[in-house]
């Protein structure tokens, strides 16, 4: 069986990979590419561990063929922070202390920052349920919804 | 030894709130779980599982398999050493069959190949010669006579006549006399409860990497909540010297007690010995749920006493848990705790343990507490109901407090009950008003808190900064708390101190992360360690002095002369100290090691109101509170965040959590679509009030403050969803069919 | 397994129609991943559609609105026009998973997954949407509720595809709305639903109605009695009473892990009740053109 | 001597009594004598056990000293999550 050839761009960089058929993106991000940022907590869609942006949607890599990617732009994790500079929300989970075990904390982070990108100014129960794919075992999501909360104040220069 | 005992002091670091050390790391996707580890010439492994519950394997043939072009290594149970008895042998077992196979997912076979595609067709060409044999996965039927026995020869010697071989450990605990006191009671409650199995539902599947040569050294990278522990399971499974297995533990991606032990490891590990390659093994969802350790699953009968004023007069439980296939002694905890809020003169707890064909049960957080503590909390509130009781003034009166005989034996020292009933008592939530459909619960809630064998070592720098090394997988901030520690007795900054995990090779043993025991423990060895390296960091400054080493104490982060001789001299810095340490007998350190005890109790309360749909059986939580005493809180986000996680799992387990097995003995929902996890949009704000009521066993006062916030939301929900619906619930989850039922059942 | 990205319909369905064995259509995957990681199934050929022109599109077509078979729910949420004319069928799409399956998930692959549940399902048979199959012989129209026939069977054949879905045009003071029954507040499927659909006269008077539920039956049910209850009434509390009698007594539910028959059966009219009233609502404050 | 109270389930072992006297100034020798002493017991103590010692509970401290007027309770082994 040959691989397939694929040519995309992962936070800004062109990148080419060869990939199984039915391999999925995230298998692609960690095994080949070793942006193991981010995590298979199900491989089902059910948990939101496996977030990234795919064309500014945000997606389940999970769920994307490796294959789908060709000609795609992709945000991963590992794409947010700019050089040593955080991203207003990464810092914002840091002082919240809005992480605990941290395993669902990327795909968490990715799926925040496109709701910010849409909507500056979301209320709580509108984060909640953009958020509600993504499981966190360890919070309760308290100190997440105050970390997006207080984030998109920031940006927003409040 | 001694313990180790609280003294009042003003802290500098302690109950500040710093960054974690492993920030960064983990909201930039560096950290490194238990799956990204990698290895050169790494290959796939993967087991092949039971697809009946209980089946006797008769023959595997793998000649096919090992033909496979791709395929390094083929192994099943027999080719295990043969591993003597006890628990290091039911691990193994549980790991992969022996003889037969006990639940649904049980391992009987594993393959490492060059590609998933490769292990994935290995293990398609397996042939398993099954016998299947009639299963049991409920434990009422598990009970009966002549039930299908799942598990010979763990029958233990005082387990009472009548029921069949899966009934295997009795418990039984409690003082007075029960008929006396239930003479005294103006009303008496008695109830029967069930609660459905559980997961921790960590969102980390299992996951290692393991790489063994033929010289029998091994390495060992997999994400566990104990590092020795799964070493001393993977020896004595591959009969190895623990000192060639050199385990580390990657970062933790949630455990809750369901990575105290291991289920692929030793898998792993032979994979890696017949290949003579790296191998790794990630478990799928899938099989997390069906082959990790889900908690028990629970009956119980409740009987409680009352007099109309609310003074409880007698109470008992009985008490019947399943947890799988091979023993556990999470009845014992259970039987233990279920009045221990209670101070009571006539007290009685009896459990059963029973064996069915389910995977063996490991810890979650309080194990055993939970479903205990539930159906108890569940009668007190029927009976504080009936007699138009405020229920925290009835807890109030009942409470076990210091100098309180326990219903499991040991009387209680300073304890937080009381104090933390009164907090919730004075909070604003308590008094606030209820909408239509509306209730509200409480719930209090025990954990004892464990402490044990725990190694730090303590180095300073020749920079002044000061380097922890410790052994324990941190899973809630633990590396934080640490340092804070270290700094707090040292007197320096949090910013110079970084604790780091260290794996079995370079530390001293440590118990598993496991009963609330980190912060307590490790904390109480780290300033042990400090303890001594400020004790040598004074003698290097007398020396420099040239006084008496006694005339020297250390304050501030400074060691000072004192006492009428000790000369006139400027303080000396840790950091002079440090520097000057190569010229005053080399590097400085300290380090300390105990089996620490003295964790101390603890206790919480929880406050909820709930609004049920009348129509469809539908509950929301709409205002929670939880109050916990704390101890001394030493990072106190990571407190409240153990209080909020705590109280969502419960929340979960109260509504929607459960293991659905059909009658074939199949899990019905492995994954995360159907075994219902609270999500963000379900939930509302998780208030908290930590209460800091010192731990007489720790210096600083601390007590572990992880595992008791499960425990009141079962009963906190129940009671709240009852008060709103008008009917009393005994049946975990409530989900919305039976809430409905419940609903329909009282109007006609 | 191969895949392939054909760039024309007709490609596409001699793709589907030549495959040797398992030959699975993919949009937004978020079932058909799903089931391949499951090992349910092992497609041989897997022919993404979205490369095709008209496939993320939505298009204005007889007053109505044609919907390509790969546009996301996220792409439907955001299009005013659909949402002003069918919001019952647009947040019944929307209702399907997290956001991340909005992403990607579609009404086509909604329909054609043929699962008793599908949340869009009963909404489009409320609507009388039709679908645009493509197969080797070239194109044909047919009813929603034609494409499933069963639990994960259709009536598609060989080489046939779903290339888009088509909301009617309707008439002034008529709107739709959907519910469903989940036990949390996401990201499970449908325990039962109803999607209803109502024309009211300029007075409020039912003039049309479509009720349809799901997940209470093997397929879509598109309730006649409970319709009729509506009908010439102004949904008082008698008809509507009425309108949940008959869904309740319509459904022909199983108990399964999500639930009972007697709940479903329940619920089904609670939900059927309380989508009425919220497409009334819609309809009564819809500005029509003989207002 | 030392009065250790012992949990319901392992009275058979004791002929009923919920507190046996055993000679021991130690954590082990209470566990030795109580081996000793009543046979019955001994599985169990095989399985584990800890000690309440004056309400602090001890896991396998063999040297913790024990009074004649210390609380001494038997408790099973335990473990959290």
């Amino acid at each position: 069986m040959s691989k397939i050839h694929v040519n995309t761009s992962i936070n800004g960089d062109t990148t080419e990979f060869l990939c199984e058929a039915d391999e999925p993106l995230l298998n692609v991000l960690r095994d080949h590419l070793h942006l193991t940022g981010s995590k298979e907590g199900c491989g089902t869609g059910d948990c939101g561990a496996c977030s990234v942006t795919m064309n500014g949607r945000l997606v389940c890599s999970c769920l994307v063929l490796g294959a789908e990617a060709e000609g795609a732009e992709i945000t991963t994790i590992e794409g947010m922070a700019d050089g040593e500079t955080l991203h207003p929300l990464q810092r914002k989970f840091l002082e919240h202390a809005a992480l605990q075990c941290g395993i669902c904390t990327p795909g968490i982070l990715v799926a925040a920052k496109a709701l910010l990108e849409r909507d500056p100014d979301p209320s709580e129960t509108e984060i909640r349920y953009w958020l509600a794919g993504n499981l966190c075992r360890c919070t309760g999501y308290d100190k997440i919804i105050s970390a997006v909360m207080d984030a998109a104040a920031e940006m927003r220069g409040g | 030894m001694a313990l180790d005992e609280h003294q009042p002091r003003e802290f500098k670091v302690v109950g500040t709130r710093p960054l974690r050390p492993d920030g960064i790391d983990k909201v930039t996707g560096r950290a490194l779980y238990g799956a990204d580890m990698t290895a050169p010439g790494m290959l796939v492994g993967r087991v092949l599982r039971s697809p009946h519950p209980h089946a006797r394997i008769k023959s595997i043939d793998t000649s096919a398999a090992k033909k496979i072009n791709g395929v390094k290594a083929v192994i099943t149970g027999a080719d295990f050493p043969e591993v003597r008895k006890g628990e290091a042998r039911n691990v193994l077992e549980n790991c992969i069959a022996f003889d037969k196979a006990l639940f649904e997912g049980h391992g009987v076979a594993a393959v490492a190949a060059t590609s998933a595609a490769a292990a994935k067709a290995a293990l398609r060409s397996i042939r398993v010669d099954y016998e299947i044999l009639p299963h049991v996965t409920e434990i009422a039927d598990a009970m009966k006579p002549d039930a299908p026995v799942v598990h010979q020869g763990f029958v233990e010697e005082n387990v009472p006549a009548g029921h069949s071989e899966n009934v295997i450990t009795f418990a039984e605990y409690g003082h007075g006399d029960l008929e006396a006191g239930f003479a005294k009671a103006d009303r008496i409650v008695e109830r029967s409860f069930r609660t459905a199995a559980t997961h921790q539902g960590y969102i980390e599947p299992h996951a290692c990497l393991a790489s063994m040569g033929p010289d029998g050294k091994a390495d060992l990278w997999c994400c566990t909540q104990g590092h020795y522990a799964a070493r001393a399971f993977c020896a004595a499974a591959l009969g190895m010297q623990e000192s060639q297995l050199r385990v580390t533990a990657s970062e933790i991606g949630g455990g809750f007690g369901g990575k105290t032990t291991v289920f692929i490891e030793p898998i792993a590990l032979m994979l890696s010995k017949k290949a003579g390659r790296p191998v790794k093994i990630v478990m799928t969802r899938e099989e997390v749920f069906k082959a990790s350790g889900p908690t028990v699953s629970s009956e119980s009968d409740i009987k409680i006493g009352m007099t109309k004023d609310g003074r409880i007069t007698a109470a008992s439980a009985q008490l019947r848990y399943q947890g799988g296939a091979f023993p556990n002694f999470t009845i014992h905890m259970g039987s233990q705790s279920a009045f221990a809020a209670y101070d009571l003169a006539a007290v009685r707890s009896r459990g059963l343990n029973v064996l069915t064909n389910r995977p063996k049960q490991a810890a979650y957080r309080a194990p055993g507490a939970p479903m205990a503590i539930y159906a108890v909390e569940s009668v007190v509130d029927e009976l504080c109901q009936h007699f138009g009781l405020d229920p925290l003034e009835v807890r109030l009166m009942n409470a076990a407090r210091k100098g309180t005989k326990s219903s499991y034996g040991p009387t209680f020292d300073d304890i937080g009950l009381i104090a933390t009933l009164n907090a919730a008592k004075a909070h604003p939530h308590y008094s606030a008003p209820l909408g239509p459909d509306q209730g509200r619960g409480v719930s209090c809630g025990f954990w004892f808190n464990f402490g044990g064998d725990t190694s730090v070592s303590l180095n300073i720098n020749f920079d002044g900064t000061v380097s922890v090394v410790e052994g324990n997988p941190d899973i809630g901030g633990s590396r934080a708390s640490i340092s804070m520690m270290a700094a707090e007795e040292l007197g320096i900054p949090y910013d110079r101190v970084r604790t780091v995990v260290a794996d079995t090779n370079s530390i001293g043993h440590n118990e598993v992360t496991d009963g609330s025991r980190v912060t307590f423990a490790v904390g109480l060895a780290t300033i042990k360690a400090a303890l001594a390296a400020k004790k040598e960091m004074c003698a290097r400054a007398a020396k420099m002095w040239g006084i008496d080493e006694d005339a020297v104490v250390w304050e501030d982060g400074c060691a000072k002369p004192a006492g009428a001789n000790a000369g006139d001299h400027d303080p000396m810095p840790l950091a002079r100290i440090a520097r000057k340490s190569p010229s005053t007998g080399g590097p400085i350190a300290g380090h300390h090691e105990v089996n620490a005890d003295g964790a101390g109790v603890s206790f919480g309360v929880h406050l909820c109101d709930t609004e049920v749909d009348p129509e469809t059986g539908a509950t929301k939580v709409v205002r929670y509170t939880v109050f916990q005493d704390a101890g001394k809180a030493v990072h106190p986000d990571y407190v409240e965040g153990q209080m909020q996680g705590g109280a969502v799992q419960g929340i979960g387990w109260a509504l929607n959590e459960e293991y659905i097995y059909g009658p074939d003995g199949r899990l019905q929902n492995p994954g995360f679509l159907d075994y219902r996890v609270p999500v963000a949009s379900d939930l509302p704000r998780i208030d908290t009030q930590i209460l800091e009521i010192p731990n007489p066993g720790h210096p600083y006062g601390v007590r572990g403050v992880g595992e008791t916030s499960i425990v009141p939301p079962l009963a906190a929900i129940t009671n709240a969803v009852s008060r709103a619906i008008g009917t009393r619930m005994s049946q975990l989850p409530m989900s919305p069919p039976r809430l409905l039922a419940a609903i329909r059942g009282k109007a006609s | 397994m191969q895949y392939a990205a054909p760039k024309s319909t007709a490609e596409a369905a001699r793709m589907l129609a030549d495959a040797k064995g398992v030959a699975r259509v993919l949009a937004g995957g978020t079932d058909l991943l799903v089931q391949m990681k499951s090992g349910l199934i092992e497609p041989d050929l897997v022919v993404d559609i979205k490369a095709i022109d008209g496939m993320r599109t939505i298009t204005q077509e007889a007053g109505g609105y044609r919907i390509g078979a790969a546009v996301s729910g996220a792409e439907l949420g955001e299009h005013a026009g659909v949402r002003a004319l069918w919001p019952g069928v647009v947040e019944a799409l929307e209702l399907v998973g997290s956001t991340q399956i909005q992403g990607r998930c579609t009404l086509a692959g909604n329909l054609c997954n043929a699962s008793p549940a599908a949340d869009s399902v009963p909404a489009m048979v409320a609507a009388e949407a039709t679908v645009r199959v493509i197969g080797p012989d070239g194109a044909r129209d047919c009813p929603v509720q034609a494409i499933p026939t069963g639990p994960g069977k259709t009536s598609l054949a060989r080489g046939e595809f779903v290339a888009s879905i088509h909301l009617p045009a309707r008439p002034a003071h008529a709107s739709d709305a959907y519910l469903r029954f989940i036990p949390r507040t996401e990201m499970d499927i449908a325990v039962c639903s109803a999607g209803v659909s109502l024309v009211l006269d300029r007075n409020g008077t039912c003039q049309t109605a479509r009720v349809a539920l799901g997940a209470v039956a093997a397929t879509v049910l598109l309730v006649k009695d409970a319709a009729a209850a509506l009908v010439g009434t102004k949904l008082d509390n008698a008809a509507l009473d009425a309108l949940a009698s008959a869904a309740s007594a319509a459904a022909t539910p199983i108990d399964d892990k999500r639930g009972t028959v007697a709940f479903r059966k329940e619920v089904a009219g609670v939900l059927a009740r309380r989508a009425a009233v919220i497409a009334q609502q819609r309809a009564g404050s819809e500005k029509g053109a003989d207002t | 001597m030392v009065r250790v109270a012992v949990w319901g389930s392992l009275r058979t072992a004791t002929d009923g009594a919920a507190e046996v006297e055993v000679e021991a100034a130690t954590f082990k020798q209470v566990l030795d004598a109580l081996a000793r002493d009543y046979p019955g017991l001994a599985p169990q103590i095989e399985r584990g056990v800890s000690l309440a010692i004056d309400g602090v509970i001890y896991k396998e401290s063999w040297f913790t000293p024990v009074r004649a007027d210390s609380e001494v309770v038997l408790l099973p082994l335990m473990a959290g999550g």
